[in-house]
């Protein structure tokens, strides 16, 4: 299970922007560890985001996504109050789901 | 000016006395508390603590950075004497290699931290401080460029008596930077063991050979 | 109360609110990969294909990415578009391994512009390719990565 | 905040000279302000957050009676006025120290087990991120690091001779490198840590997220790989060495505006 993400969603002249961190190594699957080894790939393949209910957002990603990823998007409508779900998952079958209510 | 502020300062002295604060320690005691604090060093893989003794060119230079004062002359002639006395020369005369490898050489930092496994194969650092090809863009700048170094100070020909002084310099800096310059800033890079005698070759050559993109 | 900041829920792992993201294994999710068309092409044109092209430069399309980057490991990128209609976006690295970064599904109601962070091996061109009412628009721009440091 | 973020970048480069240098100096500002948005570092302040409150270790506590040296409690203001000395412990401590110090007290930890931990493992990871909440917590305050005890006064000066300390396989010291303005290695810029370096620079700019590495750097740890690079042997985690240090870039520092937790390349 991974960490907490850090999300924002803030509404303002009828548009809810979100920010979102997502704590996840987005190992490439190229770099060796100190033994040599390769290091396999971890990533998250894919982040879904819903504003009450209906999907708002979503995203299929690669390796190439960097470290503690970043995402930031904006839809139509949303209220202060109102609940953002974001959720991903990634190649290893883990997943995470954090709530945060638009501001 | 330096006087007036000087005064200024006897005056915040005097004002801190006043106010009973406890007396301000000699410079010999917070040397004894650094001792202390340097206790807080710990030996790691091949950077054992050993590494904080200072020879005595180091523990002069720190002195007169703490006493923001340069050296006296006297005191910088003795390093740099000792220093150049230090100065390994090539075993067998020769005193250029091949640029090539000395601008791999260049280019490198490693070596020598307690990550390193061997004392052996390390960097020369010199791209970290030294602008030295027109090429490479990614060059430090606490050091002087080196480019055109060879081509700036007239040697075409490195294995001409005419260049032996400006060869003969260019390998004792390398070696030992503190040898010309007391308390330099530059590793003394043959002196502490850091690069081979093969190593300084490379480099010589990658700053005087003709054909190095250094002089180009 | 220590959630003032953020008003966290902790969902990990429940199926309930997301039928979409349940937990998968392994296996599922490398079958997932292979049904990701694109991400396994490793060449700009291969990826290209696997999405459908990418249709005709245009300036309703927007790729935004810094002149130079710094630290090639995170490379700030957007992607807008302006064309009405736009369902899907695309961003894309030319010199990458697998050109193809992200792929987004803009439902109605979502603005298409997005922004998120990319991973850059060298010096390269980045694509933003969209899909608008059905059709495939792109938009690119050179970012050159550096390399510093002391090695140490 | 974010303007004048933009403005710290610009500031950081205009030190590279020539036509071709700064363009390449402003592509990287440009690069740098883009960055601001986001920084992971938030992650890790969370975590902290999340751990100051939480009861935890033997003892089950939390450490919400920890005193960094504003009374029990107060996180709000503490990160610009460390390292300070503490009269319950009788030391000078920075902010790494000070925490090893409450999770002992409070929450029941082994200190010294954890100070030996290594970086990003275990407890140590956990103190990084409790480091990067409290550092949060003065963000846009300005340093004010004390010097009214005399052991205060003693680290200063303890502090300066370590800075200007040459030694090693490659007569290094600090001063190498941060002794002068508008110095370079590579490409990266060199604050000068002898004076004030300004808002943001410097002392003034860690705990930071490293993009380079996806690491979250506490000054404990920029100290640490400091003295790697500078061929030193390890200086002991939350040592004097580096408690002397942080004390001399304190004080140096005074008035500079904190930017932690920042985002580094």
């Amino acid at each position: 299970m991974g960490k907490p993400m850090r999300i924002r969603a803030k509404a303002s002249n009828g548009k809810t922007n979100v920010r979102a961190l997502m704590a996840h190594p987005m190992e490439g699957g190229q770099r060796k560890d100190g033994s040599g080894n390769l290091i396999p790939a971890h990533f998250i393949t894919d982040v879904e985001a819903t504003h009450n209910g209906k999907t708002v957002l979503k995203a299929q990603w690669s390796t190439a996504v960097s470290q503690n990823p970043y995402l930031s998007f904006t839809f139509d409508g949303g209220a202060a109050g109102d609940k953002i779900l974001l959720s991903w998952k990634d190649n290893k079958g883990d997943s995470r789901t954090d709530e945060v209510a638009i501001k | 000016m330096k006087k007036i502020k000087l005064s200024v300062a006897l005056l915040s002295l005097a004002g801190g006395l006043v106010a009973c604060t406890p007396m301000q320690k000699s410079s010999a005691e917070y040397d004894k508390l650094t001792a202390e604090a340097l206790k807080s060093f710990h030996s790691k893989g091949i950077a054992k603590v050993e590494r904080l003794q200072q020879d005595d060119s180091n523990r002069l230079c720190s002195q007169a950075d703490v006493a923001g004062q340069p050296l006296d002359a006297a005191t910088a002639k003795s390093i740099e004497e000792a220093n150049f006395k230090a100065i390994q020369w090539p075993s067998d005369g020769k005193f250029l290699g091949d640029w090539k490898v000395g601008n791999k050489i260049a280019a490198s930092g490693k070596g020598m931290t307690w990550k390193s496994k061997t004392t052996s194969n390390n960097g020369g650092n010199c791209y970290n401080c030294h602008q030295i090809t027109k090429e490479e863009v990614s060059y430090g700048t606490l050091g002087p460029s080196l480019y055109n170094f060879g081509k700036l100070r007239g040697v075409t020909d490195p294995n001409s008596p005419a260049a032996k002084a400006m060869v003969e310099y260019t390998w004792g800096k390398i070696w030992n930077a503190r040898a010309y310059n007391a308390c330099s800033s530059m590793p003394r890079a043959g002196h502490n063991g850091v690069l081979t005698e093969d190593q300084v070759r490379h480099l010589v050559a990658l700053l005087l050979d003709p054909k190095s993109p250094v002089n180009q | 109360m220590k959630t003032t900041r953020r008003e966290i829920l902790k969902t990990t792992g429940a199926l309930g609110t997301l039928v979409s993201l349940g937990i998968i294994t392994a296996s599922q999710a490398q079958a997932a990969a292979e049904s990701r068309p694109g991400f396994a092409s490793k060449d700009l044109a291969g990826a290209l294909q696997a999405i459908g092209g990418k249709g005709s430069e245009s300036d309703k399309v927007k790729v935004s990415a810094p002149d130079i980057a710094e630290n090639g490991a995170v490379v700030p990128v957007g992607a807008a578009s302006e064309l009405p209609g736009t369902t899907d976006m695309w961003v894309l690295v030319e010199k990458n391994p697998t050109p193809l970064a992200a792929g987004f599904t803009i439902p109605a109601g979502t603005s298409a512009d997005v922004d998120l962070r990319v991973k850059m091996g060298q010096t390269s061109d980045v694509y933003a390719v969209v899909k608008a009412n059905g059709q495939l628009y792109y938009a690119k721009k050179e970012t050159k990565v550096t390399l510093g440091g002391c090695g140490g | 905040m974010k303007k004048h973020l933009v403005l710290l970048a610009f500031a950081a480069t205009t030190a590279v000279s020539g036509a071709k240098a700064d363009s390449i100096a402003a592509g990287i500002a440009e690069y740098r302000a883009m960055l601001q948005d986001g920084n992971p570092a938030e992650l890790f302040e969370m975590s902290g957050e999340e751990l100051w409150t939480t009861p935890r270790g033997p003892k089950n506590a939390t450490l919400e009676k920890c005193d960094l040296g504003k009374g029990p409690g107060v996180v709000a203001g503490a990160f610009v006025e460390l390292p300070r000395y503490f009269a319950d412990t009788g030391r000078v401590q920075d902010l790494e120290s000070r925490l090893l110090t409450c999770m002992e007290t409070l929450q029941g930890f082994d200190s010294d087990k954890i100070a030996k931990t290594s970086y990003n493992k275990g407890e140590q990871a956990n103190l990084r991120d409790l480091a990067t909440y409290v550092a949060g917590q003065s963000r846009e305050l300005r340093f004010n690091v004390p010097q009214g005890h005399e052991k205060e006064r003693d680290m200063y000066e303890v502090g300066k001779r370590l800075f200007y300390l040459r030694s090693g396989t490659h007569d290094f010291s600090c001063n190498t490198c941060h002794g002068e303005k508008g110095k370079r290695i590579r490409l990266q810029d060199l604050p000068v840590l002898s004076s004030n370096p300004g808002d943001g620079i410097g002392f003034a700019a860690w705990p930071a997220y490293r993009v380079g590495n996806g690491q979250m750097w506490t000054m404990q740890k920029r100290l640490n790989d400091c003295y790697r690079q500078q061929r030193f042997p390890e200086p002991d985690f939350a040592g004097d060495a580096t408690i002397a240090l942080g004390v001399y870039m304190g004080v140096n520092a005074k008035g500079a505006m904190s930017i932690a937790p920042a985002i580094k390349r």
